[in-house]
């Protein structure tokens, strides 16, 4: 009798419904299990000595364990009876269930009497408490980034990019690529105003000069461009010479509107 | 973040949300550790409650809530005409100690408990948010089963059910006598059955 | 009713209200003339802004309001937000990956190579402020160009970009293979199970 089956039906239906109670049924099925027989098999006044013992131990562990008692106890001995008793006895075993019941019942309910007058108490001060409604949230939300991520994780993604393309062309044939960060021409623009303001008259010649590389050579141009179109600066012409000049003392608000 | 900063974070949070917000969140946000919030919401709310503020700080389970104190209640209620909070009678108050010490509870045990219909009061006591329905049970039927709420823990000033008033053991000494009779009489029947069917076989 | 008690009595009463509420109401209620509700939430207010707390007093007219403070808006939204924004989809992760490996980068770029219309995630990936604009190349159309910013850096958990996985020539025939070897030492690495054997492949 190694596997112990039960025969419960009505309170278990399967063995996996049994990991969901806890309580008392849990403890009829923990005893029965130790005992490895059938209930019809089952030796009643052994199992009460177990229990009793089992709430013995609780009561010792200091566990409120009166009212369960009660309960579980009838329970043992509903499912039990049923099985020893037939016709009137099986009624008289209905009633005595009712009356432990009830007697459950009553003394939980004696119980909850007793309790309200302290709940009475703190209710009254507790319930004066007033929440508010929640405040609208401000439509601007942030959307800056707030997950981490794993460097390896854009190699996998460079990965599936270069398969699916079915290999790596060079990509600089088609498209130039930039080999350094290049000047942009709003910083540019600005960086002039700046030197105009600082030292009024400079030749366009000057300005070409003072640029370190091919790419900033360009930019001067373009800002140049920029400027004289949006009426920052002036360019006049004197022996030859092109000479650049802040109009409106460098007003840059509309050198400010040139973004990408 | 500092101490200081921390709890005014969580004075603002709590004060944006109005309602009860799960410490952990605002942990995430802030950086820190859960501990680290319940720690700077204790120091906020000994503040309060020192200072005689007009708010208070409210833990209920591991959420927090702002409310206004309850000291100012009788303004609070005069100036914005709110009503004020119904007292719960005897009955309402039975039934929510049932709820409140043996749930999760459907109303059938209530009624069992109590001895009459209350469905009117469990009704009433939903209504004002003191008890939610949390499922139901795997019995024939499948009747709702109540437990009750943060708004009930707040009420009762409390931060979690532990902190319940101890319910007084009432098992009458008639009951558990009434069961040692039964099992002595038990275990007297079935010897006797046992013997008499060892004497058949 | 003291300086003190006012100034709780106006904190609850707003508290609970939510919304802007008449100095007279709250002045007739405490029983004192509108100015000393003026004064009183005046000093509040100072009080609030003084002591950094999360939450403000703000009068408009003849009306008086709580807020939040501005200065946890952030830490406000972020907690109780509902909707996360969402993570970064592989479509992303590819543009982000060509703009850290390759920057900087023109959209052109990014769309050569990943041979498909990048311009809706490259947006995406500048509001969330993963890559910025960093100028304009120097050829016809003068095309913006884009690298990738510090919170790049910090949602990748490192702290400037040579420390990025290297990236094998990609020219090569067999580049693909060697990036997959590449990929496959570093998660072996994370599980710290490159065996010894390994190394002399």
């Amino acid at each position: 009798m190694d596997n112990p089956t039960f025969h419960l039906e009505g309170i278990v239906k399967t063995r996996d419904e049994m990991q969901d109670f806890s309580g008392p049924l849990s403890l009829i099925l923990m005893l029965l299990s130790k005992n490895k027989i059938e209930i019809r098999d089952l030796k009643i006044s052994e199992i009460l000595d177990q229990y009793l013992a089992y709430i013995e131990q609780m009561q010792e562990m200091d566990l409120d364990v009166a009212s369960e008692f009660v309960q579980m106890a009838s329970h043992l001995l509903y499912i039990k009876t049923r099985t020893l008793l037939v016709g009137d006895e099986v009624e008289e075993l209905d009633e005595l269930m009712t009356s432990l019941e009830q007697l459950k019942c009553h003394d939980a309910y004696s119980s909850i009497k007793a309790i309200t007058p302290e709940l009475l108490t703190a209710y009254s001060r507790g319930s004066m408490t007033f929440s508010k409604p929640p405040e609208p949230l401000n439509p601007i939300i942030d959307k800056s980034y707030r997950y981490s991520h794993e460097p390896r994780e854009l190699l996998l993604a460079l990965s599936s990019v270069f398969s699916r393309s079915g290999g790596v062309q060079e990509p600089t044939k088609l498209v130039p690529m930039p080999k350094r960060i290049i000047y942009g021409v709003r910083e540019k623009c600005l960086q002039l105003v700046e030197l105009l303001r600082s030292c009024e008259g400079r030749t366009l010649k000057e300005l070409y000069l003072m640029s370190k590389s091919r790419s900033e050579v360009v930019a001067t141009f373009i800002s140049v461009l920029e400027l004289c179109s949006s009426g920052s600066i002036a360019i006049t012409e004197s022996g030859g010479e092109l000479s650049v000049s802040l109009v409106n003392d460098g007003d840059i608000r509309l050198s400010d509107m040139i973004t990408e | 973040m500092d101490n200081k900063a921390l709890e005014s974070t969580i004075e603002a949070v709590l004060f944006a949300a109005g309602e009860p917000v799960p410490a952990g969140r605002i942990a995430s946000v802030a950086g820190v550790v859960e501990d680290e919030v319940f720690a700077a919401a204790k120091s906020l709310a000994d503040y309060y409650s020192y200072s005689q503020r007009g708010i208070c700080l409210v833990r209920t389970d591991d959420k927090l809530q702002l409310c206004s104190a309850p000291e100012y209640a009788g303004e609070v209620i005069h100036v914005l005409e709110k009503r004020r909070p119904p007292k719960l009678s005897q009955t309402s108050l039975e039934v929510l100690a049932i709820c409140a010490y043996f749930q999760p509870v459907t109303r059938a045990y209530v009624e069992q408990v109590r001895g009459v219909d209350s469905s009117y009061t469990m009704g009433v006591l939903l209504e004002r948010g003191l008890i939610e329905s949390c499922g139901r049970l795997d019995v024939p039927g499948r009747p709702t089963i109540y437990k009750t709420t943060d708004l009930f823990l707040r009420s009762m000033g409390i931060t979690n059910l532990s902190e319940l008033p101890k319910l007084p053991d009432m098992t009458s000494q008639d009951s558990i006598s009434k069961l040692n009779g039964i099992i002595e009489a038990i275990k007297a029947e079935e010897n006797g059955q046992l013997a008499i069917g060892d004497s058949e076989d």
